[in-house]
């Protein structure tokens, strides 16, 4: 699950990184106050799900507030990758010296979590990674020990030869980490972190995710989710328990378990189509799920087939043979459907749809082959 | 022969009589597994189908049944729990069915259950399966035929695809194992290839790979620079969207974006079988036995 | 550094161990107010650092707050093992049912926590130990991981059948360990942890150890000490940075370092002798030092003879000299002095000596013959 | 030859502008040592005396000098994250003189330690010495002599008397190992005599325990069982009050009550020679080089 900005901030802050004063607001009025009691320069921040908002636009300086108005209102309900800007971070500008890069995620190949820092902050630290390397420096965390002090400074002496800078960045990253573990992450970042003329270290930029799998035991971040932020058939298919992704093709897919739904779409377009999403209905089938799931993929107006492509383990083929004719009983399809179903109660679901009038087949490739005929207008 | 379980493996269940737990007892017991315990605290001294004797700890169970397997089917918050109860038990192969086991939990089951000498498969993941012999998770028993192809997945359902495929095609398997997709888990490709090299039962082997990570890439060169027996590699995901998981950081530490692409051409460059389509596998893997 | 059964039981309460109320007085007057306050029958309990508490008398039952006035005034001032009773806990007495033992400790060999439960609590553990080995289960703790739920779970289990209690045991373990943890404590037991005949698990008594080197960092825990409570020698020893136990002979011996310490004491008794105390002035040495250890010493009216033993390493023995000189000026001992030093700057220190009158030996056996002879009364 | 350090150690110090630090780094360096860096975090770039190198960490350190032996001399709250900086920077034997170390630290720091394929000894001890070779700690160098002794102790000043009775009786010592006297250490007696056992130069040795644990007792059995060499032992405390540390819990947990008198009856049961009083060790010595 990703976060926002300002709500990283407030994690991060909570534990004492230094964060500059700032505020949210959804109306240029709103960012207008609190430029005045800010005082001084601002930055008035997008705060979206997307990456490269700096580039699209998403964030300004401001010299006074009615300037910070000025520039919110163009920045509120901007469209970046797709996502309609509707909040805006307020906060003071920072006099910046130097821009640091600090973070922490999950490393799959040595299992633990792994910082990453680097002197070349602030921007875009793949770069970095691809022409400059000696810039960043990586660490990995002992889980069972947890971070040390001496892997902090370590760090810090890395990012600054001053002792006293060393200190403070290495003290953020303890915070880092912490908010990090706390907040069940599976990424957190500071970039940059900066160092002030005045010699002060402090995060002016800062991103999290959340491991979804956390969520449950950690209600107050599961309370940060801002759904106006997401996709709106993703939301759809996130409260009825389905994974979703949107794609542009016209071959809408509805298949159990991720491997096998994204081997559909390979094959998909192995025979010439074009998915229209990724769409999971998961483990434990209910027709239920079916319905939810063929509304979600109705609603997308580039949908010209549909096809059902489930291989029966624990999932029942008779539950989402029933789901198929529930769902279309009332809501008639308007585009053609192909369903592949094999495996447990196969001859029951084969009964039920054929009773219904849907065929079947129990072959995944003459499945595809038919659905992305019918995306392209070929015979019904 | 085989790999990580046949008839002589002694099974044990956690989470015995939950919802899961005994739906999948009842399918492994009807396979011919030989489930000889559960778990479930609270219930220690009862059985269960009035025949499989229940504990209330793996200590307990392990002392009194010298369970070797143990299958965890516990709610996610307790799933690292169980883990790493069964590997201080002594148990000597840990199968974790249970999807939604916080990732930073995993980072302290790996190594303690290593440390404990266990091997450890999933979570998230189906299990595995010795057709004839022993069922150990949740793979169908029906699509599984004895044979000469090993066969591993990092998913569960293109798994039962491609083993039925083969089933139908008269190709029968060793051992099947579903080592799950989970960013951090028990037991790799590597692991499984390692052992199916070892069995001299198993001719040829099946891989099913995901986009994401490095671990085909990293299977790949184990297969050129170690292995002797063929291997078809498949990897699902060639039309995922990129970067829709673990953003570019993850790429940075991993040295790798982890596409489909990249994974296909590690398997080239290693001399494997390229299947593109499931379907594929069949012909792939007769011509190789 | 031990602390009194009323502080383990605020620092467990505040971890949510389920303890009955209490509170402490100092007069009998203080005790029948809180008795009333809780009604019902109380238990008045001296808070001392000595264990047998009730076998000494220390432990008493009382109907009525006029009954606990009437026990406290026997047990405040009561002498325990030589420590005056100066506190009572006065508590409302639990219902039991039945009563187990769960403490924790340093466990040299494995170097680690150690659990220890045992369903037979409320007597001595070390008699269940010698008497019933196996009701003791052993639960050794790995650092790297802390203490796991299915481990609490076993030992829960090992006391108790019963789910709910055993559950309930296994979160108060988990609740100790995290006290034990915090608090930098070498041991920290709950004796008996009882079930009362409503089902609950509740701690009757509690006691912890803490580490003296965890004070420093725990200023909350050093906060707990009792010098009240502490033998007056040893209080003013500890004050002046010196290790100190009175023994109860008349040899009283002065040296630099634990093991050479230990290693004088054995030798006063090898040449027939007996020490009057242990006392190490540690590593670095000061002249402050030894007029504190000096005027600890003679403050003992049953010491006979005073030998100094000093192995001048880092300690300079110059130090030792000039500090011995400085103690006798204005208090010029009345029991005779067998100085013996060398290492460090040894003929400074030996010409300070001679300056003053004072003779001393660079051997060790001969000193410590020297110094039994004199406190037997033999020639000075 | 000798034990752990010789003259080809090269030595770095954790805390070398410290008070304890400088004083004890110019008396190593007076003796021979061959101190090749010193770490303080914030004076990287500076040298110690015009001389030694200074670095911020121990892996800058360990990088530009090849040092492999550390000895610490900082505070108690910073002792186990200066050990255990060591052990990661690759150093392969860390000395902890620092006194006054939380034990719970200690159970972090010595897993940690091992981990890393190092050897730490201490905390709370005077470090060793090779005579005329190396010395690495604060034990006073003009009090040794080369020779065939190897002595080991759990305590500073009793080893400073022994060593010296036996250097002015003309007995000349292979190493001395103060291992120190804190619950948790990290090497054993049973570690010394092993490596003494195996060390050509050491013809007999001289140990020195003291109440409290079992360590003396195991390494009474360790002598019986595994050496060859002649050892000749002294317990400090046979007149010490029971009790006053560890109470009795500890006593249950370790088996023992910890008693010199069960410590001198292992000893003799063990065969070895048992030293009464400290200059027991020269004639006992004598006896057996």
């Amino acid at each position: 699950m990703n976060i926002h900005e300002y709500q990283a901030k407030e994690i991060l802050r909570r534990e004492g990184v230094p964060i500059p004063p700032g505020e949210v607001a959804t109306t240029p009025a709103q960012v207008e106050q609190i430029a005045r009691r800010l005082g001084g320069m601002v930055v008035v921040k997008a705060q979206v799900h997307a990456g490269g908002r700096g580039k699209a636009g998403g964030v300004k300086l401001a010299k006074t507030p009615a300037e910070a108005a000025a520039v919110s209102k163009k920045i509120l309900g901007m469209q970046i990758k797709g996502l309609a800007v509707e909040k805006v971070l307020v906060t003071a500008a920072a006099d910046i010296e130097t821009e640091a890069y600090v973070g922490i995620i999950i490393d799959r190949a040595s299992k633990r979590a792994v910082f990453m820092v680097s002197p070349a902050g602030g921007i875009d630290i793949e770069e970095v990674a691809a022409t400059d390397p000696d810039k960043i420096m990586r660490q990995p965390v002992d889980p069972r020990y947890g971070l040390q002090p001496f892997e902090t400074m370590r760090m810090g002496f890395f990012l600054h030869r001053d002792i006293a800078k060393a200190r403070a960045a290495a003290r953020i990253m303890q915070q880092l980490y912490r908010a990090f573990i706390d907040s069940g992450a599976s990424l957190a970042e500071i970039n940059p972190l900066v160092t002030t003329p005045a010699g002060e270290v402090i995060a002016v930029d800062a991103k999290m995710v959340i491991d979804d799998n956390e969520l449950d035991r950690r209600p107050d971040i599961a309370a940060l989710r801002d759904e106006s932020a997401e996709e709106t058939s993703e939301l759809q298919a996130r409260r009825a328990n389905l994974t979703f992704i949107k794609l542009e093709g016209d071959v809408g897919c509805i298949v159990n378990g991720a491997g096998l739904a994204m081997a559909t779409m390979d094959l998909v377009k192995y025979y010439g189509g074009e998915p229209a999403n990724f769409l999971d209905i998961g483990g434990s089938s209910s027709p239920e799920k079916v319905v939810n799931a063929l509304r979600i993929i109705t609603a997308d107006q580039g949908v010209k087939a549909i096809l059902f492509n489930i291989f029966g383990g624990i999932t029942r083929t008779d539950d989402v043979a029933n789901g198929i004719v529930t769902a279309t009983r009332h809501n008639p399809l308007t585009v053609p459907l192909v369903i592949r179903l094999t495996g447990t109660n196969e001859d029951v679901a084969l009964a039920i749809l054929s009773e219904h009038g849907f065929a079947a087949t129990r072959d995944m490739d003459e499945a595809v082959q038919r659905v992305v005929a019918l995306a392209k207008g070929g015979a019904k | 022969m085989s790999i990580y379980i046949d008839s002589s493996s002694r099974v044990l269940i956690q989470g015995i009589t939950g919802r899961d737990g005994s739906f999948h007892a009842r399918q492994m017991r009807e396979y011919g597994t030989n489930v000889v315990a559960g778990v479930t605290p609270g219930k220690g001294g009862q059985t269960f189908d009035g025949e499989v004797p229940i504990f209330d700890t793996v200590a307990d169970a392990v002392a009194q049944t010298q369970a070797n397997v143990s299958v965890i089917y516990v709610p996610p918050p307790f799933a690292a729990d169980a883990m790493m109860e069964a590997a201080a038990a002594g148990i000597d192969l840990i199968v974790c069915i249970t999807e939604g086991v916080p990732v930073l939990d995993m980072t302290r089951v790996y190594p303690y259950v290593r440390e404990h000498g266990a091997r450890l498969i999933g979570p998230n993941c189906p299990g595995l399966i010795t057709p004839g012999e022993s069922k150990v998770g949740i793979i169908p028993g029906r699509i599984c035929a004895p044979g000469a192809v090993g066969v591993v997945s990092r998913s569960g359902t293109l798994t039962y695809e491609v083993v039925d495929q083969l089933t139908r095609a008269g190709i029968g398997q060793s051992t099947c194992v579903g080592i799950g997709g989970d960013p951090i888990n028990g037991t790799s490709f590597i692991d499984v290839l390692e052992a199916f090299e070892n069995d001299p039962k198993t001719k040829a082997i099946a891989m099913m790979g995901e986009i994401g990570g490095t671990d085909e890439q990293e299977a790949a060169r184990f297969v050129h620079d170690r292995m002797k027996k063929p291997v078809v590699g498949f990897i699902a995901g060639q039309t995922a969207p990129p970067g829709r998981r673990m953003g570019h950081a993850g790429a940075i530490i991993s040295g790798s974006a982890g596409t489909a692409a990249e994974k296909l051409e590690a398997f080239e460059k290693a001399g494997m079988g390229v299947a593109r389509r499931p379907k594929d596998f069949v012909e792939l893997l007769r011509a190789r036995l």
